[in-house]
């Protein structure tokens, strides 16, 4: 098929959208830790534009996307962008050049990397999160990305159903997030030390921004310019609507309605709404943005004050149960009339489709998590996963960049 | 001469601040600073769940005056920075031994 | 008519743009106020997302653009999104899908609920707030929008141009938050006590994203990808740039040529040039924004200056003043060389279009006013609508919200 | 030819993207001064859109885009948009509105002004550099433009490549730069006194928004949406993850990885990849980024360490030695597999191409650093380029623009 | 009655402030301050060199104390506040005249 | 031995530093401040109109020292923070009774 000029001009816009969302979590989570490790927090989202972008073009894509093998793993075909040129792909995306749909899932691999940082900021070792991170690319994501997108993957092939990522980007990072805490350990201080962000607005503005990001992560995965693109756009904003709304009065219940309670709700919204985004009816995304705010925070809380996990920016509750959450909605709320490449779900008459959403979630969970176990204690071993305590201390920021925030002429 | 340091809530300041100035004290230095004492913090919430915050954001007055200034200053501050909850803070008055102005190198009385 | 993939990309990021001004706004509010008072501030705009997100769908858009009921109000036909798919809608947006069109107006309403909160900011209950905003989306913008917008309203009918909302959010939100003002009465300590903003750069980045976003308002109220979004793009770069290179100068004459006063100058122009992008040339809009800052450089100044007015972040001397001589400037320098669906102002001769500028001016701005001061009034009989003095004076966001905006060791 | 609504979508939302990108640099570089002169160093950026806007319509996009005079500069065909409108135009974009492409190329002349000021703040007359800039843009911008890219521009004519402006926009800048600063002399304190930014985040978000407004910039510049587009997005974040990722090994090489050295690879290889983006494989986009983050390092290292040229925010070491390298890389790289309408490289055995660009550097940075010193020697002989020093040491915020940026209750 | 004023390190403040609290002196005023001294300073990375910093964050503690509880403070601020490297800062003692409650103007050891 | 607190404006501060370093004076406790006096504060301007701020920046520097150094350290302040303008500061010496190195746990001279 010729290339289309509007679908691709929606599909580069879109990624440039979704490669704006690696900055913004960067602000999102810089501005939640204690000022002495802003910058290092930023730096473990930043990093990632450098590092996660070459790997991908290397090899990342072609293990995902390239020739099948055996379900599991792409092939080698499109190494080193071979293959990869300004004419449509043979096989995804056909109105649009196949650079544009390889650059689009570039910045999904970026941002997913990014996510899970959250669990340990303030105490890992910035030189074993990018090994480690290389290796959970490689290990973990590129082949769980093959199963449920790459033509041959066997999620894909068995039916389940993920429009946008709920599964490869939101459960691999939150799963991860949980396995990374146990090898890690809480931060010094945990609980009980007064651990209060250093800057709510910087979380507000990283919000903003993904939000905004998150148009071209979900609309830009109809890989085309339309219907079904303005759907899944809907969708999005009524799921971030109702979950930031629904976290609000969870929040102002239990004493007062917070800031960054709403916009936290907001980003489980959109978490949630992920993998649905293109097979609901963009009214179904009230129950699921509502229902994933209760579920988080009520998890959030289960989890951090009375379990004393120290997931520190609530990477599991937030992007692990959301996406599981997502996962199972779209098994309960899918229906063909939205997408007719998509599949009927439980509301629907499909109890089949929930069944599937299930497989992928255990598989692709249990894969994460018993996969992140092994990398990181192989990481540990060998290069040690914690700063020193003295470093800890003195805040990352200044122990692993050798820089502060904030200076000036005093601080 | 004698050092006045008062530990005031934030909001009284500008009343504080008007009411030295009406009675002619210019000169202060302010800072702001953290503080505890009979009052115990204040609660905050964010994601889930509450904190207690126990220092309080407070204002320090610094003001260096004659020894018979010391009686009037301190009324002023009292009477301007009470609202009779726990929290309205303290002075302290702390002898001076020396004071210089920077610009003229004067000394004592004179560089106040 | 079919889909258009160009159209449709154009008007989905332009519905992006949209939304990302209402955190735009948050943040340029929110570095004006108090330190005490930034995340209340940055709230009243982002809270809307989730509320106003939610009204609309189930049942705004359907009130102001559903079936005309006497030039008043729009019908049910559209309650819940029943009727808007991703086929193009028979009547608006021909060439994109209805829920694409939808989406565009869904982040009008929301960002002109937010915009009015800059007056009421430092002092306002919250939860009164969101009640009076709720009642007033449904009772003065959802009509307001069907006036002027919707098929069959009276104002459409009657010629009085408004391309994107120069009408229907400026003068509405700017005439309501005079009103609501008045019954609000002024923060504590104003005038007197120095108000001076906490964080100009987080006004600068409000304005930038402000600007930014803009382009999707006017160039995406164009409704399809062509000449007329081109014209209209152009015209609000040009007006924004007139207007802050204005007030730059203004008050450099006064005394010094401010950061606050020149992003202020753009956003007047912006505002200015919103009802008129599309039916103007794009040098018109050197003239429209220029006047538009000296009207709101001088209104701000009689209003907050000498009568002691405490619309605490102007939004009536910006979107008031600066909405109304937009309206009048579109009755002065329309032609339909540059868009034939609208009309020739009086520059080419037409009186008779700024007799029905006018008209639109007074009938909206009126009502909105009236209006305003009942929904007002009862909210304050019913819930009170200004926090307590020792809320106020300890600051919104430790009362209101339970939150500290900058946290860290002490402060 | 007609209107194509995909690209003109594709062309709009790139000259929003670009319009961004100011406002990114002003919070990049406000970021990187110290307290007392933020507001000033953003004013140093924001200013721009307000004097470049206008001035860009009014005779600066028609002495640049004009019917040809000698190859030197364009004509008066254009001025006050005579001529430009809502149909394509026959010689420049030919599928996307003539207003669309005018204000895409006015976003460069505003951001080029903006470029060179990161050399000059904290101790330039605010007034002086207004003026100096309006005579900057119109002696040297408007001309070197045309040159490169105005229909009949001797360098044009020549064969010299320059997608997106490595040349017209970065070598411009970079050299003007250092010209400045040979005029002005160094901040008082410089070296000696500690310089520390006094916002670090404030800089990456400000990074973070100049990377998403490069695809605006690179892709955009194909001005169509498709392959080209595709190739030149891709390329221009490999380059800048290549730089990002380089420049972060060298500082750890060094000592630490440090966040403000990662941000600043990252916009050297955009910086290096701009001329060449539409021109080579996105693949070798990984050796201009890389190659480019060490010669700006080390030209950093050399000029500000060793040879204590105070280039303030080094401009030049980023820009100018950025935009040469690119250059000469275009033409070691260029390749007419990915674009026709360009020219093959050294390594595909033209070696001839590289000897143009050589030209193309050397002439348009050879005028720019002359008329540089010429026009800055008048503004200082007239009006005095540098403020008295005891508003150098109270800082420019206050001295020029009667503002703080953090106020508050004390500070 | 006494002032103490102790320069310690940011990280060690969370444990002397619980150490105080056991010894039950709650109130105190706290501010963030820089400070030089054996301790040389650190060197930051910027884009490109390194530059020493010589000034460091500390923390400051005032507690103004009736003259018996000096010790006991001291002991306090020292066993919590040591970690042995340079750095860890020190307690200045000096006296104080007067003590007032703002909130209830009480003067001296009743309004400590 | 006597604690120096000079009052300063934030520009002198470098060469301030420089001069006590040069006469081997390290230890310093420095923080940011706002004062008023003789200076009446500066005039900022916003969207429309002025206003007068009267706190100015300033800082703050904190030194004890032996009795003997206190002449020399005056002096030193005074020679590099002067203008000779308004706004120039203020140096109070106050009585110190007892210092300790939180380190060592050492007293007095030994501690400073
Ligand atoms: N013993 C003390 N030493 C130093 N500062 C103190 C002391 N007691 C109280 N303060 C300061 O005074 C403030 C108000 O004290 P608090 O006891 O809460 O108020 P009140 O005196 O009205 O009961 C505290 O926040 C703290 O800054
Ligand atoms: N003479 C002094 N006057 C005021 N403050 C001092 C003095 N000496 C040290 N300080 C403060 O104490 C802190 C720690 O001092 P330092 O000499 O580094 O530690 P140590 O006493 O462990 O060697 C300094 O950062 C400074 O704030
Ligand atoms: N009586 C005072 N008590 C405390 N601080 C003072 C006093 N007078 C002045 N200061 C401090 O000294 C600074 C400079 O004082 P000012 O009177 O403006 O300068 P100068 O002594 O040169 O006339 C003030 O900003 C304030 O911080």
């Amino acid at each position: 098929m010729p290339v289309n000029t509007g679908d691709t001009a929606w599909l580069l816009m879109s990624a440039a959208l979704v490669m704006l969302m690696t900055p913004g979590l960067a602000l999102f989570y810089g501005g939640m830790v204690r000022r002495k490790n802003v910058l290092s927090t930023i730096m473990m989202s930043f990093a990632f534009l450098g590092l996660v972008g070459l790997l991908w073009v290397l090899y990342g894509y072609s293990l995902s996307f390239g020739n099948d093998h055996a379900g599991i793993v792409g092939g080698l075909n499109f190494l080193g962008l071979n293959n990869v040129g300004q004419e449509p792909s043979a096989i995804y995306a056909s109105t649009t050049p196949h650079l544009a749909f390889m650059i689009f899932q570039a910045m999904f691999a970026i941002i997913t990397v990014a996510l899970f940082t959250g669990a340990v900021v303030e105490r890992i070792k910035f030189g074993s999160l990018l090994v480690f991170s290389a290796l959970w690319l490689t290990i973990v994501y590129v082949p769980t990305a093959h199963w449920v997108w790459g033509s041959g993957g066997w999620l894909a092939g068995l039916g389940a159903l993920d429009f946008a990522g709920g599964t490869v980007v939101h459960i691999n990072a939150g799963v991860s997030a949980l396995a990374l805490v146990m090898l890690l350990g809480r931060r010094r201080g945990f609980p009980g030390n007064s651990m209060e962000p250093n800057n709510i607005p910087m979380v507000v503005l990283g919000a903003g921004l993904l939000w905004f990001g998150w148009f071209g992560f979900n609309a830009g995965s109809a890989l085309t310019s339309g219907g079904l693109a303005s759907s899944a756009f809907v969708a999005t904003n009524i799921a971030a609507a109702a979950a930031a709304f629904t976290w609000m009065i969870i929040s102002w219940l239990h004493r007062r309605p917070t800031v960054l309670g709403t916009v936290t709700g907001a980003v489980v919204g959109l978490v949630a709404i992920t993998p649905a985004a293109g097979f609901v009816t963009p009214l179904a995304a009230i129950p699921i943005g509502a229902i994933a705010a209760v579920i988080s925070y009520y998890g959030m809380t289960l989890l951090k004050i009375k379990r004393g996990v120290d997931d520190s920016l609530d990477v599991f509750a937030c992007h692990g149960l959301g996406g599981i959450w997502g996962a199972l909605a779209t098994g309960i709320f899918a229906t063909v009339s939205v997408n007719s490449a998509g599949a009927d779900g439980l509301i629907m008459g499909n109890a089949m489709q929930l069944l599937k959403q299930l497989i992928g979630v255990v598989s692709v969970g249990g894969f994460a998590f018993i996969a992140t176990l092994g990398i990181g204690k192989l990481v540990d071993k060998t290069m040690g996963l914690r700063v020193g305590q003295a470093e800890e201390t003195v805040g990352l920021d200044i122990s692993q960049h050798g820089e502060r925030a904030y200076g000036g002429l005093l601080r | 001469m004698k050092k006045v340091e008062a530990i005031i809530r934030e909001e009284r300041f500008e009343a504080v601040k008007k009411a030295l100035e009406e009675n002619s004290y210019f000169g202060m230095t302010v800072s702001e600073v953290s503080g505890r004492g009979k009052q115990k913090g204040i609660s905050l919430q964010w994601r889930v769940g509450e904190q207690r915050v126990d220092l309080l954001p407070k204002l320090k007055i610094e003001l260096v005056v004659l020894d018979q200034d010391v009686v009037p200053v301190i009324d002023a501050i009292v009477r301007n920075a009470r609202t009779g909850d726990t929290g309205d803070g303290k002075i302290f008055i702390l002898p001076v031994e020396t004071v210089v102005r920077v610009r003229t190198g004067d000394r004592n009385e004179s560089a106040i």
